[in-house]
């Protein structure tokens, strides 16, 4: 089997690449006049609104923000996240969400094994590492947002829980194009959560049987037929080139990219030149529709 | 190395005598005319080992083992608390800290772990990781100290084999027994259970592989927990010489087992014959 | 805590980690044994023996080591602890000895303060049921987090076993949370244990 | 390595993938390699270096070739002295102390393989037998740790041994018989190393009941044992030390090691052809890529 080595490549720039309209670094005066008003990212210094990271300037009627090219995630309330178990603790799992700070998932946000209105006992708090331990993946909803930044989580629907067999990617959050909803059954019977914090969980449709409202406790070890796991293993190198070519990732450029990439094996999309041409052409149709 | 300021250090330029005699001669032949070598054993004996568990009083379990100048003490400690900086750890998990006597080799060591031994403690300690039952001892760590008083080669089989009847004197549930043993392989020849002089003999022909080869066995479950080949060998060789390893730990295994039956006994009825010699067979 | 009506047979045989002792089909998997592949194994150097607790089941295979057990705290297992520093919400304290083996050293515990008693559970004050420098005789709850185990001592059998007064005389229990100084008559508010006789052997 | 938590349904779907249908999440059998890049002479106050990247690991090798008394025990031969850095670029976790423990694994594994006299003519790193001799100082810094931290680290030393250029000294005798080095001032004297029985590091991971080589971090999560097999162009096994807290049956260490051996051969013949063709190249793209 034969082993390529290369030297180190540049990094490409799409010909079509258009740069952003007005982009800042530190410490550049966005503007003098003081009719504006302050936005994320931004700071007020003798009558001058000055960016305070490296992005894009977007003005909203009067206010003005920053919107940062690389940044950990901030959360909202209402984003839907996938993020992974960091400790267990009283009455509360810390959860890592690509953020600042960990997030935090209360045994009161959480639907527990055995109904939705089950009322906690002091037994489920022991029972705490048995339902979620560390290192489990989980996707969410960010329920509020502490003074601090720290996000607060539930899973209080049955979308939302553990999450089974199956692969997590994490991209840069900026990526992550916001839509009405973050889940998608895909036509290659594959399902992406993209997460709204940048992590992006592929995993197999589930079959209607299969579907059982449980949040997820329950685990279905069984083996993943071949098939699936191609199909998987082709979504998850899919979604990776679109990040590496910094493309945003929603349902559309995602089946794009899978078509796209059907022309060749799965394991030779790990060819960044073989990426490339996919990618390239995933941009074209993407353009040629936005026209 | 570092050196530890604490103590009276010798003169910085002083060098062991054995470095300039070693110089004056010319290369040793690992096997003597008659196929002996050079302290009288053929090239597959092996030398006969001495155990006794329960040699530290004071430590949950410990042992000593002698194979002839080789030399080697191992104390368990433990369970005790994972310190708090660790985090949460659901199952057990072993320390290992492994030493030379300063005086234990021809040349010094040094005061400080140095990184071979830091090295050594990883392999006994990944050794024995299979083989403690690690799940029944949650949140806890166990600590398991080796000295080497002497080093007359096969040190880190001798340590291997010493821990874990150690580990078993301390009362630790373990799926299995560890023992170790190493050979030494010239071109063709195997020399078994090498001493120090073996460990560096040389042959006459450069071209000659020559590898040190060191196993971990687990005799029930008939596993492979360490296996460290130092030198060259060909793929099929070094497949051999772990099964020639494995034989010798087969060997060594009824020494070990009447070992820790008498350090049983012991226990029950403490003026029963104070030591316990068993030649390997 | 062996009943004696068990039926123990000493089989006078030594074994090794490691050894076969027999099959599933015919054993059970008591301490000192593990099971693997259809077969039960030692796990322990000590004597062999097996006991019947129910005529009907199979015997469980055993091995003791002569001297005590080690043992670290388990989930369930009864442990003697020593108050080190108690705040609103909970206790702080060192772990002794578990069931009747002291430990060389000491593992932290906390009880939290509702897991102090088992009925009016919003009403426990935590200074009101110890103080630091008490024994106490409870019960691990769960593995808890990297800082500690969970204990509790909400049975009736489990609470302070010992406690000192400022007059430095071991205090004794006047009700289940009261205890009497006999030197000041001083009286101080504790979560005391009804002792049991089995349980004396674990606290001294 | 820079340990990363799964959960069990991630553990699961990657054990069976390479159990069972010998597909891995990234697509690839479990006995292939991923490509990667590599570039030499990218530190211009070295002797010799490289930089290698591979998927998220990426170390830099830079080799000192420096003069000094020899060790006693072989008066008449130089040495190599490798140090491992883990830069707290790659993780917060390596600042300080952090990586010292891993290096000293690390830096371990590469002295046993090449303590062995066949690797480097030792003996042309001699200027004057019991007084001078050159040791090469390797020194390796890991930049990022993704998986498949010592196979990389190996085939970056090897590149950088590659492009190592050692002055060339001469030895005058002065009247009364003292020794004089003088090294050439002309920067076109130089020595090569030869480097053709260099091995290279590869690691077989067993997960589950297979096993894989060049794991990616989440694979090295799921594995309980790996062997570290040091296989050079022939394919012979230059060293050999099991690693991590799992035990293997001696079938499956045969099996393993075979495959190390047939991956061992193949990159090391990628590796030849490369660096005959780039590994002199000093003009380096640098970092800026």
């Amino acid at each position: 089997m034969a082993i390529f080595i290369t030297t180190p490549r540049k990094r490409h720039v799409c010909d079509e690449f258009t740069e952003p309209q007005r982009l800042v670094t530190p410490g550049a005066t966005i503007t003098a006049d003081s009719d504006f008003m302050r936005g994320h990212g931004t700071y007020m210094e003798e009558d001058e609104l000055i960016a305070s990271v490296a992005g894009v300037v977007e003005k909203v009627n009067k206010l003005i923000s920053v919107r940062p090219l690389k940044t950990r995630y901030n959360g909202e309330v209402g984003d839907v996240i996938v993020g992974r178990i960091q400790e267990v603790g009283q009455k509360r799992w810390k959860v890592d969400v690509n953020s600042r700070l960990n997030a935090i998932l209360m045994l009161s946000a959480v639907n527990l094994p055995g109904g939705e209105l089950r009322k906690r006992s002091a037994e489920d708090e022991l029972k705490m590492r048995q339902y979620l331990t560390e290192g489990d993946l989980i996707s969410a909803e960010v329920q509020s947002v502490f003074s601090d930044g720290a996000l607060s989580l539930h899973t209080r629907s049955l979308k939302y829980g553990k999450l089974g067999q199956g692969i997590m990617v994490r991209v840069s959050p900026s990526l992550i194009k916001r839509r009405k909803t973050h889940f998608h059954n895909l036509t290659c019977g594959a399902s992406v959560i993209l997460g709204n914090n940048g992590y992006v969980w592929i995993t197999r449709t589930p079959t209607e049987e299969e579907e059982a409202p449980d949040g997820g406790f329950v685990q279905n070890l069984q083996p993943v037929s071949d098939e699936d796991r191609r199909v998987l293993a082709r979504l998850r190198n899919c979604i990776l080139g679109l990040a590496d070519h910094r493309m945003m990732l929603y349902d559309t450029s995602v089946i794009y990219t899978y078509a796209a990439s059907e022309d060749y094996p799965v394991a030779d999309l790990l060819n960044p030149d073989i990426m490339k041409d996919v990618i390239l052409k995933v941009r074209q149709q993407l353009n040629q529709e936005a026209t | 190395m570092p050196t530890d300021t604490k103590r009276i250090q010798g003169p910085d330029a002083s060098q062991s005598t054995f470095l300039y005699k070693k110089r004056a001669n010319t290369v040793q032949p690992a096997l003597l005319e008659e196929g002996k070598r050079q302290d009288g054993r053929s090239p597959l004996e092996i030398r006969p080992i001495f155990l006794k568990a329960g040699a530290v009083s004071q430590a949950k379990g410990s042992c000593y083992m002698e194979m002839k100048n080789t030399k080697v003490i191992c104390a368990v400690y433990g369970p005790r608390e994972v310190p708090r900086r660790d985090g949460f750890v659901i199952n057990g998990q072993l320390r290992c800290e492994f030493k030379f006597a300063t005086f234990a080799s021809e040349v010094r060591h040094g005061h400080l772990t140095s990184h071979t031994e830091k090295d050594l403690a990883l392999q006994v300690q990944q050794a024995l990781e299979p083989a403690v039952c690690l799940h029944k001892i949650p949140k806890s760590q166990v600590d398991i100290f080796i000295t080497v008083l002497e080093n007359d080669g096969s040190v880190l089989s001798a340590a291997i084999t010493c821990a874990s009847i150690a580990v078993a004197n301390a009362g630790i549930e373990m799926y299995d027994l560890v023992i170790g043993s190493s050979l030494r392989q010239t071109g063709e020849t195997l020399l078994l259970d090498p001493t120090a002089f073996d460990e560096t003999a040389e042959s006459e022909s450069t071209d000659d592989t020559q590898a040190i080869v060191t196993v971990g066995f687990l005799p029930s479950l008939k596993q492979v927990s360490c296996s460290v080949q130092q030198g060259q060998l060909q793929c099929e060789d070094s497949i051999k010489a772990l099964q020639q390893c494995i034989d010798v730990c087969e060997r060594y295994y009824q020494v070990v087992y009447e070992c820790l039956k008498k350090s049983v006994k012991k226990l029950k009825s403490p003026v029963e014959s104070p030591m316990d010699e068993a030649p390997a067979s | 805590m062996a009943a004696h009506s068990d039926h123990v047979k000493h089989h006078n045989r030594i074994c090794v980690p490691g050894e076969h002792l027999g099959l599933e089909s015919e054993y059970h998997t008591g301490p000192g044994t593990y099971r693997r592949n259809g077969s039960i194994y030692a796990s322990l150097a000590g004597h062999l023996c097996s006991r019947t607790e129910v005529e009907t089941e199979l015997p469980a295979l055993t091995v003791l080591q002569q001297e005590i057990q080690i043992t670290v705290p388990r989930q369930k297992s009864l442990v003697t602890c020593k108050v080190v520093s108690i705040t609103s919400k909970f206790c702080r304290c060192d772990i002794l000895s578990v069931e009747s083996v002291p430990l060389t050293e000491t593992f932290r515990g906390m009880i939290r303060k509702e897991d102090i008693r088992a009925t009016e559970k919003d009403k426990v004050e935590v200074y009101k049921s110890f103080r630091p420098g008490d024994i106490v005789l409870a019960r691990v709850l769960s593995l808890g987090d990297a800082q500690s185990y969970l204990l509790t001592t909400a049975e009736n059998e489990l609470g302070v076993v010992l406690a000192k007064s400022e007059a430095g005389v071991p205090m004794v229990p006047t009700s289940w949370c009261e205890m009497t100084c006999p030197k000041t008559h001083d009286k101080q508010l504790r979560k005391v244990a009804k002792v049991q006789p089995h349980y004396i052997a674990y606290a001294s | 390595m820079a340990s990363i938590q799964l959960g069990e349904g991630e553990k699961t779907f990657i054990i069976h993938g390479i159990c069972k249908d010998d597909l891995r999440s990234d697509g690839r059998t479990c006995l292939s390699y991923r490509n990667f890049e590599l570039e030499c002479g990218v530190v211009s106050n070295t002797s010799g270096s490289a930089r290698l990247k591979l998927s998220n690991t990426q170390v830099l090798v830079g080799v000192k070739a420096e003069m000094g008394p020899p060790n006693p025990l072989n008066p008449s031969r130089g040495g190599i002295e490798f140090f491992v850095d883990f830069s707290a670029n790659a993780s917060p976790k390596f600042a300080g102390r952090g990586g010292d423990e891993l290096a000293a694994e690390i830096s371990n594994m590469l002295g046993l393989v090449y303590k062995n006299k066949k690797m480097l003519d030792y003996k042309s790193l001699c200027v004057i037998a019991g007084q001078c001799v050159w040791t090469l100082y390797a020194d390796i810094v890991v930049l990022e740790c993704g998986g498949n931290l010592l196979d990389a680290i190996a085939l970056a030393v090897k590149a950088a041994l590659y492009n190592t250029r050692i002055p060339l000294v001469t030895v005058h005798k002065d009247m009364d018989g003292t020794e004089d080095i003088d090294v050439s001032s002309n920067p076109h004297d130089f020595v090569t190393l030869d480097t053709k029985n260099l091995p290279v590091l590869v690691t077989v991971t067993t997960v589950g009941s297979g096993h894989i080589v060049d794991a990616t971090l989440e694979e090295e999560a799921c594995s309980m044992a790996c062997i570290v097999a040091a296989v050079n162009k022939e394919g012979a096994i230059d060293g050999m030390v099991k690693k991590g807290s799992g035990s293997l049956t001696i079938d499956s260490i045969y099996k393993m090691l075979t495959s190390a051996k047939q991956i061992g051969k193949d990159l090391n013949k990628s590796l030849d052809d490369f660096l005959s063709k780039k590994g002199s190249d000093m003009s380096s793209k640098g970092f800026l890529t």
